[in-house]
């Protein structure tokens, strides 16, 4: 991060101007799309040696498709692909149809940054799409930043991070977490908490986060237990048990993976209904994906905090869903990190044509400012720390799986990745 | 901690925790019950234990998408049915993998705990290519989610009392073959003396295979009972294994008693632990006291002193 | 009497699960003794050499070898103490060669880092062609014992043996499965090395035991049921039973 | 009595093959991208070569050596990421001088246990002696307790289990499931550029080989006898005099050894450190890498780690479905098939005709004598 201490200054003077002038570039999607590529040299607007032809750019994409990670990984490079088709159904970029090469990271952080070594050194690609976990984009981080790549990262995370070789499609962790424990309090009353977590670096830190917020920031209210079991570990009966025992208001549960499945049915059956709302269940980590492992009737009535549900009923998102079903079928659900996926090739785009180059440096230039007015989620802008603003929004789970939106906050909201107060 | 509350609630918090350490107790030994045959009686590694398991648990998919689809009417003891047939599947392909593989190994434990796990790779790549890499949704009956009500504080989960009965049964079962029938004469036998007992007219090739393949049928009636309480996906099996074979080993091999008492004190031992502690500490704690113990003792908590 | 014996077994008993295979027994060895100890399957008569050199834990009792008691050390303690053994089947390292079989025996370099330093030199040599030679192996000592004959396994499980040079040596039927000829090789072989030191032996064929026998005792359901000459447990009317009533 | 010597001409021959490939073959013909990854590769040699003593050898199967090899790993990285953590490079953290994570994790100042990792000659010991420690305590409670074969076995891997949990559930003081990651220089060095990436392979390659020399030496001392001896006889070894259970700590230290050296130098080359080399999936996947090559050769346990991983990385590259089925049945053939791995397949069917095509030469001009060795 040595590079970070000249920039973040930079950084906050422009900031005002973007924000200023932000809306002359709006909509860089409905640029025209007949950029054709002649009137774009390849040796102009490739100085770096990049994969770029006159007809043809090509990026990585970079997730796991074996492994233990599959099961979360599968929706991004579906989602990615799906914008990489359409965006070379439009004509492509200046004039150059997408091209990418699929590398599986195999759930295995060494492999991510082996296999992202070789998309950069060996392969040339212009970006990566790609990451899911923190500890793959820990791994890959530091081959972007020696080879000057530039990687758009879909997950929601846990912030403490800003690379200048980095776009972050998804929220850090204060855009998810603050906006929904204000609702709980504010709509529902509730007072007390009961933070749960898969143990390791996310939900440790977003619970860190949630707690700070809780205990500073919302009057009278209080954490009543912290508590974190080993990833996949599949019983939840004591710490039910100790959450009866506690009767918190809210039980803020970012359980991750195979454990989820586990913990919700557990719930259940130790005779806490979400639906019945005492206490609340309120999470950050189940999106409509993970809803298929658990079982709609499992979790109706969780409460979700997150930027993106399947259900948003805005046109882009329609034209989205209908698009994502036809590409890879009708019973697929889409969940927040898959949509923030599909956003990757659409923000690279956008700053590529606003620098009217695919070089690395003159893209990262471009960034931020960025927005698009065509995601699925609505609008999204791309902040100096290369976080997006976005909205965030509670939702409410159904038995068909599905979330209800109950809540959306009003204005956009500002990513913080290094929250002050917060630490 | 226990500062503000009442006498009768901390004894409901207690008596729910006694309850959830039972909970976990039958998890193990149904977990465990198909090793312990397996590993007890014919002394083989099966590393793909989980996998066994996690078949069980896609053929109560398939059965609850079949009963749901063509027999709604019906579909409050599909259970029943899928764990038959998810104890059919397994053994099945236990038999199966007998034949092919671990009836060559027998003088070669090390080897066969290679070969098998192998084979766990294997079948996880073949459940991904069949079910999708994503955790498939088992939907269980109505009347055996939620909970009984016994007081006003205690709750017993339905699926909890289910998974209890069910391991009480399937070890009855098992304690009744391995000491009564026929079978278990042979088994027990050959476990002591395989050349003897060939001499005496045991055919002890096809002993070993329904041994294992009954051992492969049990770990899928667990999987498919497991449905109710844990995921189903395609690496969800290997989360089991190292517990499965420490209770096993902890147990002491070859003592079935030894097995059931080993997991009544691990989970009891790990649930206490989990309701003082962090849930990740307690299963480091409880791992390090079963290792050390182990380490104390090796031949485990049940073992018969033998004549060499 | 304490200097007259150099193996003192007294009381020694050991149960498995209730079942005593060896009860109480007690039986004392003098040097250069040879003793024979036979009875009927079952009668404890392999686990009393167990006992002996350490590889059964006895339950209680006492097993004093020229004054040092063997029960409380583990079993390559009791070697270097000079008790060899010999098992029921051979047991020969059969992917070692017959040469290393018997360096392996060779009393030096028996810590780990005195395995590491080990040098093969002319002293061992010797002494492993001359051992060779006792055993009637010396032609085949860069063969692989899993080659040799079940008899040739017998001599050169003996041999590994003799290079330890034990005072005493525990046979566990030793001419099982060796032809005529070969037994009377291992007889006149026996008769030499007991000159130098004292042997318990194990053995069913009562030919083999009245060539080689100092005194012979029985065992019979770990007891002693009888013990003395030949002559005298042949004739012993106890003994009789015991085997016409099997 | 050839096999007295410290090397027979055939592995003279075999050593000298394996150097040209290793330090001029692959140099020569790989790119600066492939070279990496084939030296992180050798990485896992150093394991692969540790289990060929303990397994091969001494029957001991462990398959818990990813702790070792994290052990030693973690060792390297804790003494990178103190070099890369200056006050000035985490001047943005709240505490500044002290690892990311720490700060992250709330952590105001070192732990004490991590002082010692500021010296490089401190960290380059523990490389070492962290792991044999740790075998070592495990190797004396086990192995004098008499726990050998499959529940040994079982026992390791649990250990594996726990220790990622560990490490995971630490995070303060391990940087839990991310690792310790973005680990810049060695004394000022910079790891990440080609050229040192290029300098690290050639040292891998020679401490690979200096490994080698030592495990050669083993096996051919009386020690190394005497572990085949136990494999097969144990209790005639202790009735020759022998106390077994020394000789299986000392083996299991030698290849835990190995695998603390391998896990530092993985962790140079790859930049990073992670619990997922520690756990369960890695360990047992080294016990293949030293199937493969031929449990009991340690040269083919080099050619197995670098097989294997070579085949994981182009089957994942064009097949990545494939790849769980290729190493499945990976284990079941070398179980099965070639119980004796490459090493065996190589000294009973590819030798045996190269022989033979070498002696129709010879029948008609006479080959130079030893004119590969020297």
């Amino acid at each position: 991060m040595s590079d970070q201490n000249s920039e973040s200054e930079n950084n906050h003077l422009s900031r005002r101007a973007v924000l200023a002038g932000g809306t002359a570039l709006t909509a860089s999607l409905f640029l025209p799309k007949n950029l054709r590529a002649a009137d774009f040299p390849t040796a102009e607007v490739n100085t770096t040696g990049l994969a770029v032809t006159d007809d043809t750019v090509t990026i990585g994409i970079l997730h796991s498709v074996t492994g233990t990670m599959a099961i979360s990984e599968t929706g991004s490079v579906q989602a990615e692909k799906l914008a990489i088709e359409q965006i070379n159904a439009q004509g492509g970029i200046l004039g150059r149809k997408i091209e990418y090469i699929q590398e599986d990271g195999a759930s295995d952080w060494p492999t991510f940054a082996e296999k992202a070594r070789k998309l950069l050194v060996n392969d040339k690609v212009a970006s990566v799409m790609g990451c899911w976990t923190s500890a793959s984009r820990k791994a890959v981080l530091p081959v972007f930043e020696q080879h000057n790549g530039f990687l758009y990262y879909p997950t929601f995370y846990e912030g403490l991070e800003e690379s200048p070789n980095v776009i972050y499609t998804g929220q850090e962790a204060t855009q998810q977490i603050i906006a929904g424990l204000d609702w709980v309090n504010q709509t529902k009353g509730a007072k007390s908490f009961y933070l749960l977590g898969s143990d390791y670096i996310w939900p440790r830190t977003s619970n860190k986060i949630a707690r700070k917020h809780i205990e500073n920031f919302m009057e009278g209210c209080e954490v009543v237990g912290e508590e974190y079991y080993p990833l996949g570990h599949t019983q939840f009966n004591s710490v039910i048990n100790k959450i009866r025992l506690r009767k918190p208001d809210v039980i803020y549960a970012i359980v991750v993976g195979g454990s989820n499945v586990a913990f919700y049915k557990q719930l259940i059956a130790a005779g806490i209904d979400p639906a019945a709302e005492k206490p609340i269940v309120l999470t950050i980590s189940v999106t409509e994906d993970e809803i298929r492992g658990i079982g709609g009737e499992n979790i109706a009535g969780s409460y979700a905090c997150m930027k993106y549900f399947q259900s948003l009923e805005n046109e882009n998102n329609l034209a989205f869903v209908k698009a994502f079903k036809e590409m890879w079928g009708d019973d697929i659900v889409i969940g927040d990190v898959t949509q923030a996926a599909y956003l990757g090739p659409w923000l690279w785009k956008a700053a590529v044509e606003k620098a009217g180059s695919f070089d690395v440096d003159k893209v990262r230039e471009a960034s931020p400012g960025i927005e698009l007015t065509t995601a699925p989620e609505g609008y999204v802008k791309v902040h100096e720390n290369h976080h997006l603003w976005s909205k965030t929004r509670v939702g409410r789970a159904l038995a068909d799986g599905q979330y209800e939106v109950v809540f959306e906050t009003a204005e956009l909201v500002e990513p913080d990745p290094f929250p002050e107060g917060y630490q | 901690m226990f500062a503000d509350y009442s006498m009768s609630e901390l004894g409901a918090i207690f008596a729910m925790q006694g309850f959830a350490g039972l909970i976990l107790f039958s998890v193990f030994v149904l977990m465990a019950l198909g090793l312990a045959i397996i590993f007890g009686q014919m002394g083989v590694i099966n590393m793909a234990h989980g996998e066994f398991m996690i078949l069980g648990a896609y053929v109560t998919y398939l059965t609850s998408n079949l009963f749901g689809d063509y027999m709604p009417a019906l579909f409050g003891t599909y259970f029943f049915v899928a764990m038959f047939l998810a104890f059919l599947a397994s053994g099945a392909l236990g038999l199966f993998v007998e034949w092919a593989l671990i009836r060559h190994l027998y003088k070669r434990p090390l080897d066969t705990l290679l070969a098998t796990w192998g084979l766990s790779l294997i079948l996880q790549q073949i459940y991904r290519s069949v079910f999708g890499a994503r955790e498939v949704g088992v939907t269980i009956p109505d009347w055996m989610m939620g909970s009984l009500p016994l007081t006003d504080l205690i709750e017993v989960p339905i699926n909890g009392i289910f998974v209890m009965v069910l391991a009480v049964s399937i070890s009855i079962a098992v304690y009744v073959m391995m000491f009564r029938s026929t079978w278990g004469k042979q088994v027990r036998a050959i476990n002591q003396n395989r050349v003897m007992a060939g001499a005496v007219g045991i055919n002890t090739e096809w002993t070993d295979r329904l041994t294992f393949g009954i051992g492969c049928g049990v770990a899928g009636v667990a999987g498919s009972a497991f449905t109710m309480i844990g995921s189903t996906g395609p690496t969800a099996g290997q989360l089991y294994i190292v517990d499965t074979f420490l209770v096993v080993v902890f147990g002491g091999a070859g003592s079935l008693l030894g097995t059931i008492a080993s997991a009544f004190s691990i989970s009891q031992a790990q649930s206490i632990m989990e309701f003082f502690l962090s849930g990740s500490m307690a299963k480091v704690l409880t791992l390090l006291v079963v290792v050390g113990i182990l380490m104390i003792r090796p031949q485990g908590l049940f073992s018969l002193k033998l004549r060499k | 009497m304490d200097e007259r014996f150099i193996l003192k077994v007294e009381d020694l008993t050991v149960s498995f699960d209730g079942f005593k295979a060896v009860d109480h027994l007690s039986f004392y060895v003098e040097p250069n003794e040879c003793r024979v100890i036979i009875g009927p399957n079952g009668a404890g008569k392999t686990t009393v050499l167990d006992l002996i050199c350490g590889r059964t834990k006895a339950t209680e009792g006492s097993v004093v070898f020229k004054g040092k008691e063997l029960l409380a050390m583990r079993e390559d303690q009791i070697v270097h103490a000079g008790v060899g053994r010999k098992f029921q089947t051979p047991s020969v390292y059969e992917d070692l060669t017959v040469f290393e079989n018997l360096e392996l025996s060779y009393p030096k370099g028996h810590g780990v880092f005195g395995a590491l330093a080990f040098k093969r030199d002319e002293t061992v040599r010797a002494r492993i062609k001359e051992i060779a030679q006792t055993i009637f192996l010396d032609g085949q000592l860069d063969e692989k014992a899993a080659f040799l004959s079940h008899g040739q396994k017998q001599w050169l499980e003996i041999g590994m043996l003799l290079i330890q040079d034990p005072e005493l040596l525990m046979l566990d039927e030793p001419v099982a499965g060796m032809s005529v000829a070969e037994r009377k090789k291992i007889a006149e072989l026996l008769n030499r090395i007991i000159q130098d030191r004292s042997v318990i032996v194990i053995e069913h064929d009562m030919g083999f035991v009245a060539d080689i026998a100092t005194r012979v005792t029985v065992l019979h359901q770990g007891k002693t049921l009888s013990e003395g000459t030949m002559d005298r447990v042949q004739n012993d009317p106890k003994v009789v039973e015991v085997y016409l009533g099997h | 009595m050839q096999s007295s010597a410290f090397m027979s001409r055939k592995e003279i021959i075999g050593f000298v093959i394996l150097a040209a490939l290793i330090f001029v073959i692959f140099p020569a013909v790989l790119d600066n991208f492939r070279l990496n990854l084939f030296g992180k590769y050798l990485t896992y040699a150093f394991v692969a070569v540790g289990l060929a003593l303990c397994w091969g050898a001494g029957g001991i199967l462990s398959l818990g050596q990813g702790v070792f090899f994290g052990l030693g790993g973690y060792c390297m990285a804790m003494f990178l990421k103190l070099e890369a953590s200056t006050p000035e490079n985490t001047a943005i953290q709240s505490t500044p001088g002290i690892p990311d994570f720490m700060d992250w994790n709330q952590l105001t100042e070192l732990p004490w246990w991590w002082e010692p990792f500021y010296s490089l000659p401190i960290a380059l010991i523990a490389v070492v002696a962290v792991p044999v420690m740790f075998a070592f305590i495990i190797g004396v409670a086990m192995f004098t307790r008499r726990v050998g074969g499959v529940y040994f076995a079982i026992i390791t891997q649990a250990f594996a289990a726990i220790m990622t949990i560990l490490i995971i559930g630490q995070q303060g003081y391990t940087g839990g499931v991310n690792g310790i990651t973005d680990l810049r220089t060695l004394l000022g060095w910079d790891i990440r550029t080609d050229e040192a990436k290029t300098v690290l392979y050639f040292v891998n390659g020679v401490l690979l080989f200096a490994v080698l020399l030592v495990a050669q030496y083993v096996r051919k001392s009386k020690l190394g006898r005497l572990l085949i001896a136990m494999r097969d006889q144990e209790d005639r070894v202790r009735f020759s005099g022998y106390n077994v259970a020394n000789f299986k700590i000392f083996i299991f230290c030698l290849g835990a050894a190995f695998a603390g050296i391998g896990g530092a130098m993985f962790t140079l080359q790859v930049g990073f450190m992670s619990p997922t080399l520690v756990g369960i999936v890695p360990s047992i996947e080294m016990v293949i890498f030293c199937a493969v090559g031929g449990r009991l050769s340690i040269l083919g346990a080099v050619y197995g780690a670098l097989l294997v991983n070579w085949a994981k990385t182009s089957l994942s590259e064009s097949f990545p479905e494939l790849w769980l089925l290729g190493l499945g049945g990976l284990f079941i053939a070398v179980v099965m098939v070639f119980p004796n791995g490459l090493a065996g397949v190589w000294s009973e069917k590819i030798e045996p005709r190269l022989l033979e095509i070498m002696g129709k030469k010879k029948s008609v001009a006479p080959a130079p004598d030893g004119a590969p060795a020297e």
